[in-house]
């Protein structure tokens, strides 16, 4: 099973690396750009197949590894099997 | 006093960290493997700077699953001294030693350069060989330094007092351009509530003699050596171990335990 | 079979493949092919340079390892030796920045470490299109960040290096690095597959298809249809690389360890067959048994992978399994791929099959050399000819100064540099910002001095005197700090060989630094040659870049780059002569690239070097500093902005030469010398023994920078606003 | 409108931040876990809202900015308006 985690900044947190494409997007002409925010993707490849097992472990592994709960959000969602 | 400094396979501050505790501060001095779960009863743990696994995903986030950082976290909890530099203080901070996170510098950049900090909160084991107030001459190297935390946690800080260096300049003011990395009140260095672990991200061990820029960061150093030797004081006579330094351009193999 | 058009993708001629036929006494197949390709490619077989390379004196007292080694070796004493070398990482660069650049440090990080040596400090020699285009500043960042990303998490201080931005390198921007490692002497490690039967052990990352063909690639000019043949480039794991450095170290220190060799370009082709070659043995491998990342990579891909952070190890049978303790150790693979023979011959299995059975000699001597058509182009002469227009009635020469010193060529490069850790190791006591960078010897009172330094304006006006004077300045550099050179290494960049006019620049250029390397009694001890730097038929200047070692005996008489207290007395050792040619001022203010580059007299050069020295020695000095670009009036610019509290000068100047060509002018073999004022007679007196002219010219102090020239006020400027102007130029194009 | 783009390493180059999680995730147990690939997210907001312009939009300025073809792949998606 294949599984995707995206881990974003929260909101109240500044996002100085957004900023900066942003304006490189702007420099580039793409004035109809009105924000930016980037954040960090992985995708997980997963032994198990057990839905119910991936709901769990999952969650913890951003939890624990992927993510800082002090900076960061993160959601998921199963991309394959 | 007996130092422990902790090699993770990325740290690259760990020889430096030694050399300055060892050669320079006559200190006893020795490496604590990351895969290690003892401590070799050493009075004070220095968790050196670095890119302790890579720290691809977030600086220090891996290496506070290591078996060496359970036996830290153990000897904190026991009251032992844990100083964070840079790295390490990004590990205590993953590891949940150490209030708040760092983020990207707010340039973007990572920043080698000598800063002034000055020390906010001159009571704790590692500042009170200084003055409240005093500006040190120590230098930072790092990407991710800006020091965040949510606000009630920075009131907590303030009002307890955790705050030990802020970012100023040359004169001990807090402006916005000495503020480098964008840090919040900025914070160059906390401590626990405990007041017995330390991060702080300018490197003292880059700072401990005159020949490369500076030796305010003996400072630091001092403070510990002080506050360790009291304290073995008023236990019991700890018989002071003379040390030999063992200078050599070439390091020794650090890995090799 | 092999047609025309394989013979093409694979960058050889009819000729050089009929040699191969004849070398191997068969047709070869693809992978044998891809091979002698890699080996026969320009970036690995040298084959348009090796005639004129030869003309490097190689030989010094202090030699212990010349060319021809992953890189070169000098005794500094103390039981110590110095390793270095520069390698260039151009093309790379310029597909993916960050990584390109960041892979480039990876693998001179490599060369000095497979040597036994821990590298101990990092320089960059970096050169791209001006910064008002966008593009020239992602790449200019990505570089950058690269060259930190990489030596920072390494643990390398990066402590020296240049920056220049010209419109040849808009589209072939350069990146040499050059990595300087210290050792003890007699523990050298070469690269070796000695001992018959002995074991042949892979080490560190998996291979993937990462960057096969990188070497062809850098071997052939770039045109519009280069995009999709643009291989994978290569991605840089500095985390593997210093766990790789650690144990490579552990291991060598136990004995390990009878051959080692990086894979660097053209991975493990280029290893086995060196490492045999140069032992006059042979390899049998198998290439089944060779870590792969990827699935169903075939032998072809297997053998020209440029995979990064791999080494390969030859050691006795029994030291195998302490050997792979040690890596286990530092978390890396270390597996047996194969065995030293003693056919000469390369042989590879794959699937049972042997696929590779070649002669190591063919692959890696007798690559063809070849003496290219050399033809002076006729813009050489022409340029030269051009006569300097008279200085404008009009012209503010105080405002020239004050652009002068913002001109990015010349403005502050801090911008750069501390995105670098360059205080890592805590040996850096003469960081990046003066002219040469020192590297205390902890334990010792000496200093190891270095420098990178070119001059592609110089050398495409005139390419010999070009590389005359990239020596003479490097040697001046570290004259600046005290030090004597030792050793050389070089990085020459330039365009399409197979042109004569690029040939020819290439042969004088060479013959250049070969002259002056001989007048200061210098060995080559290894370098880099990177051809093809070229876009829809656009070169880059000739752009020789010099890397140079030398030591200091004793690190508390090092000046500093700054004036350090007002009232000092400013000495001029060496002539100011009327040359504006290849001047920074020329292109400023008449935006002309033309003239003759300055002249240079190497027994004045030497001298006016010796005298600086013996007055750092006899601690005279206070402040040192080398006139090079923008002239007399920005180099004492430069020691005025670099002064802690801000010092000015107050020079007075006299003679019958054009202002703007004395304050601006790029004349070779000059110094400033600033020292307290009972001491100057001293320098003045040293300067005369050695028949150096030398004056003081005025003394530091004030807030401003004045100069006068004959009675009349020519420059006056804040300290302020200069330091300003300097610090603020570069990062203005990059402002969040 | 809001589009989020998804940059990741092509399958062949390597990917060390990926390696180093999955290491991680290993010695913490998650044997489970087969692969794991990193990548980057951009959630860009945009004044336009014509599906058309930001059909052409959005791949031209991942192409040009968020991603480099020679080592990364982009895909993206209209998350809103
Ligand atoms: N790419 C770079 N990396 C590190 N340091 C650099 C780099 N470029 C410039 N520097 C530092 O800035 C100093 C000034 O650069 P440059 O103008 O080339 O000086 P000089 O002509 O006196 O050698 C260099 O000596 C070097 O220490
Ligand atoms: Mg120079």
């Amino acid at each position: 099973m294949k599984v995707r985690i995206l881990v974003s900044l929260k909101p109240s947190v500044l996002d100085p690396q957004g900023q900066v494409v942003k304006n490189a997007l702007h420099t580039l002409g793409y004035q109809t750009v009105k924000d930016v925010r980037q954040g960090k993707i992985f995708e997980i490849e997963l032994e198990n197949t057990d839905r119910q097992v991936v709901e769990k472990l999952v969650p913890e592994m951003a939890d624990k590894v992927l993510a800082n709960p002090i900076i960061e959000n993160f959601t998921w969602e199963i991309i394959e099997g | 006093m007996k130092f422990g400094v902790v090699v993770f396979p990325g740290s690259n501050c760990d020889y430096d960290t030694f050399h300055a505790l060892q050669n320079v501060m006559g200190q006893e001095t020795v490496f604590l493997w990351h895969k290690a779960s003892d401590l070799q009863n050493v009075d004070c743990v220095v968790l050196p700077g670095g890119f302790s696994y890579g720290d691809y995903l977030r600086s220090g986030a891996i290496a506070r699953f290591s078996p060496v950082m359970a036996e830290v976290k153990k000897f904190a909890a026991g009251g032992g001294l844990v100083l964070g530099i840079c790295n390490g203080f990004q590990i205590l901070q993953e590891s949940g030693l150490l209030p708040g996170a760092m983020l990207r510098n707010k340039h973007l950049k990572f920043l080698c350069q000598p800063v002034y900090v000055k020390i906010d909160n001159s009571r704790t084991p590692f500042s009170q060989a200084g003055r409240k107030d005093q500006v040190l001459n120590i230098p930072i190297a790092h990407f991710d330094g800006n020091y965040y935390a949510p606000p009630g946690v920075l009131t907590e800080l303030e009002r307890k007092r955790q705050i030990v260096f802020r970012y100023c300049d040359e004169r001990g003011q807090l402006t916005e351009e000495a503020n480098v990395n964008g840090s919040l009140h900025h914070i160059a260095g906390v401590i626990n509530e405990q007041g017995n672990v330390l991060g702080m991200m300018p490197h003292p061990e880059r700072a401990s003699e005159k020949i490369v820029g500076s030796d305010d960061g003996q400072v630091i150093f001092q403070s510990i050596i002080d506050y360790l030797e009291k304290r073995a004081g008023s236990q019991k006579k700890k018989a002071a171990k003379k040390v030999r330094p063992v200078v050599s351009p070439l390091p020794p193999l650090i890995g090799n335990l | 079979m092999i047609d025309d058009i394989a013979l093409a993708a694979h960058n050889l001629t009819r000729e050089e493949y009929d040699s191969i036929v004849r070398l191997i006494g068969r047709e070869p197949n693809l992978t044998e092919l891809g091979i002698f390709s890699v080996m026969w490619s320009e970036h690995c077989g040298y084959k348009s340079s090796k005639v004129y390379l030869k003309k490097f004196p190689t030989r010094g007292k202090y030699l212990i390892q010349g060319p021809g080694e992953n890189a070169g070796v000098m005794d500094i004493g103390d039981g110590l030796a110095v390793v270095f070398k520069i390698e260039s990482h151009n093309h790379p660069s310029y597909i993916e920045p960050y990584q390109g650049a960041a892979t480039g440090v990876g693998g001179i990080l490599r060369d000095i470490f497979t040597m036994g040596a821990r590298p101990v400090a990092v320089l960059d020699s970096l050169r791209f299109g001006p910064l008002d285009k966008p593009q020239n500043r992602s790449v200019a960042e990505g570089v950058v960040s690269g060259i930190s990303g990489y030596g920072n998490a390494f643990g390398v201080p990066t402590v020296g290096g240049e920056v220049y931005f010209h419109d040849c390198y808009s589209q072939n921007p350069l990146v040499n690095v050059c990595c300087v490692g210290l050792a003890e002497k007699d523990k050298i490690f070469l690269a070796r597959a000695q001992g018959v039967g002995n074991a042949v052990i892979y080490v560190g990352a998996k291979t993937g298809r990462d960057g096969i063909h990188g070497a062809t690639m850098a071997s052939a000019e770039f045109g519009k249809d280069t995009e999709q043949k643009r291989p994978n480039v290569q991605v840089g794991d500095p985390f593997k690389e210093k766990l790789l450095l650690e144990a490579c170290l552990e291991a060598m220190a136990k004995g390990l360890i009878i051959g080692i060799q990086d894979m660097g370009a053209a991975g493990l082709t280029c290893s086995t067959t060196e490492m045999a070659a140069k032992s006059d043995t042979g390899m049998e491998i198998d290439l089944d048994l060779v870590p792969q990342r990827e699935e169903g990579m075939n032998p072809y891909e297997i053998m020209l992978s440029e995979s990064q952070e791999r080494m390969l190890i030859v050691t006795s049978q029994d030291k195998v399994k302490p050997l792979q303790a040690v890596f286990s150790k530092w978390d890396l693979e270390a597996v047996v791929i194969g065995k030293v023979t003693d056919d000469r011959q390369l042989k590879a299995h794959f699937h049972g099959e042997l696929v590779i059975d070649i002669p190591v000699k063919a692959v890696v001597d007798l690559c063809p050399a070849y003496r290219r058509p050399v033809e002076a182009p006729a813009f050489v002469r022409k340029l030269a000819r051009y006569k300097i227009p008279e200085m404008p009635a009009d012209l503010d020469l105080n405002q020239v100064f004050l652009q002068l010193v913002a001109y990015p060529d010349i403005a502050d490069k801090k911008w750069v540099f501390r995105q670098y850790d360059h205080m890592v190791q805590i040996n850096t006591i003469v960081l990046p910002g003066g002219d040469a960078a020192v590297l205390r010897l902890k334990g010792t009172k000496k200093g190891l001095a270095m420098t990178l330094d070119g001059n592609s304006l110089y050398a495409y006006l005139n390419p010999k005197r070009g590389g005359e004077i990239v020596v003479a300045e490097a040697c001046r550099n570290l004259a600046c700090v005290g030090a004597a050179p030792m050793g050389v290494t070089n990085c020459l960049n330039f365009g399409n060989p197979e042109k004569p006019e690029i040939m020819w620049q290439f042969k004088e250029a060479v013959e250049g630094i070969a002259r002056a390397c001989r007048e200061f009694d210098i060995p080559v001890t290894g370098g880099n040659v990177s051809f093809y730097n070229e876009t829809e038929g656009q070169a880059v200047f000739p752009t020789p870049v010099l890397g140079i070692v030398g030591l200091v005996d004793d690190v508390a008489t090092i000046p500093a780059a700054g004036f350090r207290g007002e009232r000092e007395a400013i000495v001029l050792l060496g002539e100011n002569k009327e040359e504006l040619g290849g001047s920074e001022y020329l292109r400023l203010v008449f935006d002309q690239e033309k003239g003759q580059a300055p002249e240079l007299d190497f027994n004045k050069e030497k001298s006016v070097q010796e005298v600086c020295r013996q007055a750092i020695k006899q601690k005279l000095v206070r402040t040192a500093h080398d006139i090079s670009e923008g002239g007399l009036a920005v180099a004492l610019a430069e020691c005025s902005i670099k002064s802690k509290k801000g010092i000015g000068f107050e020079v007075k100047l006299n003679g019958p030469i054009r202002t703007d060509a004395l304050l601006f002018g790029e004349s070779q073999s000059r110094i400033i010398l600033v020292a307290k004022e009972k001491n100057a007679g001293k320098i003045l007196a040293l300067a005369r023994k050695m028949k150096v002219k030398a004056k003081v010219i005025g003394k530091t102090g004030g807030k401003k920078m004045v100069i006068w020239h004959r009675k009349k006020k020519v420059v006056e400027q804040p300290v302020e606003l200069m330091r300003d102007a300097f610090k603020n130029s570069i990062p203005r194009y990059f402002k969040i």
